[in-house]
């Protein structure tokens, strides 16, 4: 069955103009085949006798159906032209790389004249950028939701290739999940077993490197003997009802914010090539949510705060970073960072600086351990205090100086 | 220094094409004995005589063929279709044999000749007689598309693009021939590949060309009054479009305002929207915006074609809303 | 009856005729096996013109055809390899590939293409001769289009332009009777085509197309009119093409008895008689004749096939011309397929 | 409240600290703390939450106490009326 045209696939053969035995000659009519555009007269290639009619009238078979077998006038079989997959065919569609026209050298340009009609000044070289301030790459999307929400789009790290802020990085880092509720994690059993790369990873992920690529971190660790403060704790627990009960994470808490106000350098942001101080000390509080990632919503002015204040504050912010419901603000405003790892029995943490941030403060597990007391030899419990800070914001001597302040506030837990 | 007429300038142009290569001839209607419609090649017949001044009947598919034929043969025609609006007549000729002839033979023929035809509204003469269709021809490739504005273009880019090996179109908008401007002694051809900043500024860029070249200098004298420091860049080809200046500018000024009197369906502001979308994205502070004439058939009454055509008040408007935009 | 030319030269005519009509019908072969894609429109019946037309040109003249060109261009010279290679979309095509059937070009024979609007290379071909005329060269353009053309304005600009300004073209009009599908009787009020250029004071004729001696004799007529007192001169060829308008038509705008009738005056057949009468040669020259063709065709098929398709990378060139003298250097060497 | 109506109970409060517990098996023998990746803020919570649905208040010196299910269940019934 010949093809007459690109777009004809079949052909219904109507009637044979030869039968077996025929002799054919060359541009002999054989047969007439019904296409889309009616009859058509199908003339043979070749000198040869008609062996076998292979397909009978009024069956519609596709282009390239061998319609009938042919012997050569000598005897043998004759191999009529099949239709081949022809070069002409569009080649399998290999990707088209099309440079772009090279643009033809230009006639020497001479100096273009102002024309006067109305005054034009003469086209004065273009006024040249204040030190290429690289601009940074922010979707206008991205623009318009920071501004609607009040994001400092500083404080976002972009995700986008080459690092663009999308409007994903903005919500991501307002704390919202990306879904309006925050999305029911799947039950254990069925937890994808690699970590689906949600928005907020993706997120995390750019922030630590992020800071590992720009913040030269230096890191000191000091054991602090956390008796006294958890006896007090303990006390003062006894006597008051479930709902006014204190964890000793508040006492922490309190205690790295007293010991940042004695420690300036090591509360603040660095930003534009300079160390940004905070004249209050904003705690943000690492909180690792169950489904994966983790948020660090900012406890304001805490300092000065009362404990049990204090405690309600951070019992409140648990749960709405666990519900997905913490505000931009409290997200974006930490002035330094606490990792408490204690309740996976981890003895020490080295965490990674949030940016813009300059220094996080990390607590392992309570542990009980022998203790020298007044050359008395006792068992106490205690606890590994690590500083990871910015070198570029503060030296090891300030760091040194903010453990030990720690460590002095937590041996007399009553003035927290 | 000389004070002449943008149509001077244009007929100083083919004069000393005329003077310097003896392939090169005028074609068009009413070219020669009537000294041509925008009266540019006046006095040439009497210089030059019928051979080179050629006055053809109204065929302007056939003369227009013509002109491509005898660049074929070796001739560097200037063809003058009287204006845009009866070049639709010859669009066959242009698009399928000017364009396509150099690629489709595999490189063989080149077609190296020169149309030359007015462009745009303005003067009261109703639909058929007010298109600003430059940007058509743009689209095609093989084509290249440049529209003097100045008078030193006038008189600069005939002699370019009669060197150039391939067809060039000439759009000269028919408001700007009475135009009178300075043109330098010793002017020569002007380059036909690069864009030009007309009128350096800040706040926001005027891409434009052509007839709407001066309206835009005007509306950019208004807003300096208020502080609004507007850079003016005129377009001068429209293909190839000079992206590279394009780009410089949006990425300093961050705002731009396209003012073309084609309309915007499908037009050249579209395709210049479109580029600065893909390569300026991240440098924009509002979306592109466009200024060109009201989609409808360009009216006879005063009042209605000034209304349908952009002029200097709505630049300014324009310009004035851009830059209190941000997204 | 014409007077007979000499059998060495009927054998060329006879020759040149055979190898357009074998020609195209391995085309249609290679087009029902996939190998040619597109449009083909074939020539066959109307050899006689092609061969006549072209044989009273010389080297300098340049042609103007259209998409059913590929008879011209054999008679013309150029060469049947790299006009398959065209068919076959490959870079040793005369147009590298980019043409196809519908648009052969040659630079070394002033071919200057199929054209596959019907009545554009009307202008081009005056442009032409106005170059030459300006340029005072004794050449001629000769540009060749079907009845259906002369519904076209461009034919009637391009008629009194050549006509007015007295350029030396050489309108070929070769009536097959249908334009397409429509019958010339129900596309021309006047249908006496040669008749039309009277309107423009332009010498006309109307001539045998079957006939290729006449065909020729005409056409040298012309052509020597041309060069001695220049203006344009117009023929009018009445042919028949024996095949469909192009592949995928079934032809139901015409019947087979037309067809037979118009084959019985085959010009091959008629030429054929002719020297048998004449007893310059006979059925014997006509087979001897056709299994050289059928050798040269096998050669220009190989040829074809074993050529390679144009780098993707090579797509925008010429888009613009490169250096457009050299760019005829670009046309691609025949390349000798390996025995 | 007989011992499966304290279960329920313990669930109740545990679920309300840790949502996505819910529809888990949990393993009555095993530590609440390590099975649910409880810390120190939410085992509070859930205290305060068994106070307010049985009345008992669990001391931190009793933590050690009500570290699985059945410890619960256990130190409730033993703290409770006996079931009426």
């Amino acid at each position: 069955m010949p093809s007459l045209g690109a777009d004809m696939e079949s052909g219904i053969l109507i009637e044979w103009l030869v039968k077996p035995g025929d002799r054919v000659h060359r541009g002999d009519i054989v047969a007439v085949v019904e296409t889309d555009k009616g009859a058509i007269e199908i003339e043979i290639f070749e000198d040869a006798i008609v062996a076998e009619l292979l397909v009978a009238p009024d069956t519609e078979v596709a282009v390239g159906t061998p319609l009938a077998r042919l012997d050569k006038v000598g005897g043998q079989p004759v191999i009529a032209a099949a239709p081949t997959p022809a070069a002409t065919r569009t080649p399998p569609a290999q990707p088209v790389q099309v440079t772009t026209p090279v643009r033809p050298a230009p006639v020497q340009p001479t100096a273009l004249q102002p024309v006067k009609a109305p005054p034009v000044q003469r086209p004065a070289p273009a006024p040249v950028q204040p030190a290429a301030e690289m601009r940074r790459k922010i979707s206008p999307a991205a623009r318009k939701h920071a501004r609607e929400y009040g994001v400092d789009l500083d404080r976002v790290v972009g995700t986008g290739d080459g690092g663009v802020v999308t409007v994903a990085d903005v919500e991501q880092w307002r704390g919202v999940a990306a879904a309006a509720a925050p999305a029911p994690i799947p039950p254990r059993a069925a937890r994808p077993t690699a970590p689906e790369t949600t928005a907020m990873r993706r997120a995390i992920a750019a922030a630590m490197s992020r800071s590992k690529r720009e913040i030269p971190h230096y890191y000191l660790a000091h054991t602090i003997d956390l008796e006294p403060a958890l006896r007090w704790l303990e006390g003062r627990n006894a006597a008051r009802p479930i709902e006014q009960r204190l964890v000793y994470g508040a006492l922490l808490l309190k205690a790295v914010a007293r010991a940042a106000t004695q420690v300036p350098a090591l509360n603040g942001y660095w930003r534009d090539g300079a160390f940004v101080g905070s004249d209050t000390v904003d705690v943000g509080v690492v909180i690792s949510l169950r489904g994966g990632g983790l948020a660090a919503p900012a406890l304001h002015d805490v300092t000065g705060m009362d404990i049990d204040v204090l405690m309600t504050a951070l019992k409140d912010a648990t749960e709405r970073a666990r519900r997905g419901r913490l505000k931009s603000s409290e997200l974006t405003s930490a002035t330094i960072t606490v990792s408490s790892l204690g309740d996976t029995g981890v003895e020490a943490v080295y965490a990674v600086i949030h940016p813009p941030q300059v220094a996080i403060v990390g607590f392992g597990a309570v542990v009980s351990r022998p203790w020298v007391v007044d050359d008395g030899l006792h068992i106490r419990r205690v606890i590994t205090a690590t500083l990871a800070a910015d070198h570029r914001a503060s030296d090891g001597h300030e760091g040194a100086r903010f453990l030990a302040a720690l460590a002095r506030h937590l041996s007399n837990p009553e003035a927290l | 220094m000389t004070t002449i007429t943008y149509r001077e300038a244009m007929r100083q142009a083919i004069r000393a094409a005329l003077q310097r290569d003896p392939r090169v001839f005028l074609m068009g209607e009413d070219v020669g004995r009537y000294g041509g419609s925008f009266a540019v090649s006046k006095g040439l017949l009497a210089e030059f005589g019928e051979e080179r001044i050629r006055d053809t009947p109204l065929s302007e598919s056939a003369f227009v063929g013509a002109g491509i034929g005898a660049a074929l043969g070796g001739m560097r025609p200037i063809v003058e279709i009287m204006t845009v609006n009866f070049s639709l007549l010859a669009l066959d000729q242009i698009v399928n044999n000017a364009a396509t002839l150099c690629h489709m033979s595999g490189g063989q023929f080149n077609v190296p000749v020169v149309i030359r035809m007015a462009t745009g509204g303005g003067r009261q003469l109703a639909a058929q007689h007010s298109h600003s269709l430059e940007g058509w021809y743009a689209h095609v490739p093989g084509l290249r598309v440049v529209a003097p504005a100045t008078i030193e273009d006038a008189f600069g880019m005939l002699p370019s693009a009669l060197e150039k090996p391939d067809p060039v179109l000439i759009f000269e908008h028919a408001l700007l021939y009475n135009m009178k401007g300075e043109l330098p002694d010793g002017a020569g051809p002007t380059d036909l590949d690069r864009a030009v900043i007309r009128r350096p500024g800040r706040d926001l860029t005027l891409l434009t060309y052509g007839g709407s070249l001066f309206k835009s200098l005007e509306a950019a004298a208004t807003l300096a009054n208020d502080g609004i420091e507007a850079e003016v860049i005129d377009l001068r080809t429209l293909r190839p479009l000079d992206d590279e200046t394009i780009m410089g500018s949006v990425s300093r000024t961050r705002r731009v305002l396209i003012v073309d009197e084609g309309w915007k369906s499908g037009s050249i502001s579209a395709e210049i929207s479109a580029r600065i979308m893909e390569q300026a994205f991240y440098d924009l502070d509002a979306p592109v915006a466009r200024l060109c004439s009201a989609e409808v058939p360009i009216p006879y009454a005063a009042h209605l074609e000034r209304a349908a055509i952009p002029q200097v008040e709505n630049i300014v408007s324009y310009a004035r809303q851009l830059v209190a935009r941000n997204v | 009856m014409r007077p007979l030319v000499s059998r060495a030269h009927a054998l060329d005519l006879l020759r040149a005729m055979v190898r357009i009509s074998r020609f195209e019908e391995k085309c249609a072969e290679l087009y029902s096996a996939t190998e040619i894609r597109g449009f083909l429109h074939l020539y066959i019946g109307e050899e006689a013109v092609a061969v006549g037309v072209m044989n009273a040109l010389t080297p300098e003249d340049a042609i103007v055809a259209t998409y059913r060109e590929h008879g011209h261009a054999l008679a013309r010279g150029i060469d049947m390899g790299r006009v398959m290679a065209e068919m076959l979309g490959r870079q040793e095509g005369v147009s590298r590939g980019r043409g196809g059937s519908m648009h052969l070009f040659d630079a070394a024979t002033r071919f200057y293409g199929g054209n596959a609007i019907v009545g554009g290379g009307l202008p081009l071909a005056v442009g032409l001769a106005l170059a030459d005329k300006m340029l005072g060269r004794d050449r001629v353009t000769c540009c060749i289009f079907g009845e259906g053309a002369v519904a076209e304005g461009e034919f009637h600009e391009s008629m009194n332009l050549a006509a007015l300004w007295k350029l030396p073209v050489l309108f070929v009009c070769e009536n097959n009777l249908y334009a397409m599908g429509t019958a010339l009787d129900r596309s021309e009020s006047q249908i006496d085509i040669h008749a039309k250029a009277a309107n423009y004071g332009m010498p006309s004729e109307a001539i045998d197309g079957m006939d290729v001696l006449e065909t020729e004799a005409a056409a040298q007529r012309a052509v020597a009119q041309i060069r001695v007192a220049p203006g344009p001169v117009f023929l009018e060829f009445r042919t028949y093409r024996f095949r469909a308008h192009s592949m995928f038509d079934a032809e139901l705008y015409r019947d087979k008895a037309e067809v037979e009738h118009w084959k019985e005056r085959g010009p091959v057949k008629t030429l054929v008689e002719r020297l048998e009468a004449a007893e310059l040669g006979n059925h014997d020259d006509l087979g001897a004749i056709e299994t050289q063709v059928d050798a040269e065709i096998d050669a220009a098929v190989a040829f074809a096939r074993a050529g390679t398709l144009e780098p993707i990378g090579d797509l925008t060139r010429f888009v613009y011309a490169e250096e457009a003298q050299n760019a005829r250097l670009a046309v691609i060497p025949r390349v000798e397929p390996s025995a | 409240m007989n011992a499966t109506q304290l279960k329920d109970a313990v669930l109740e409060a545990l679920y309300s600290v840790a949502p996505e517990a819910e529809g888990e098996p949990i393993n009555p023998g095993a530590s609440l703390r390590d099975q649910l990746d409880i810390d120190s803020m939410d085992f509070l919570n859930f205290l305060v939450a068994l106070k307010d649905a049985v009345g008992v208040e669990v001391p931190e010196a009793d933590y050690a106490q009500v570290a699985t299910l059945d410890d619960c269940v256990r130190y409730l019934t033993a703290r409770l009326p006996a079931a009426t």
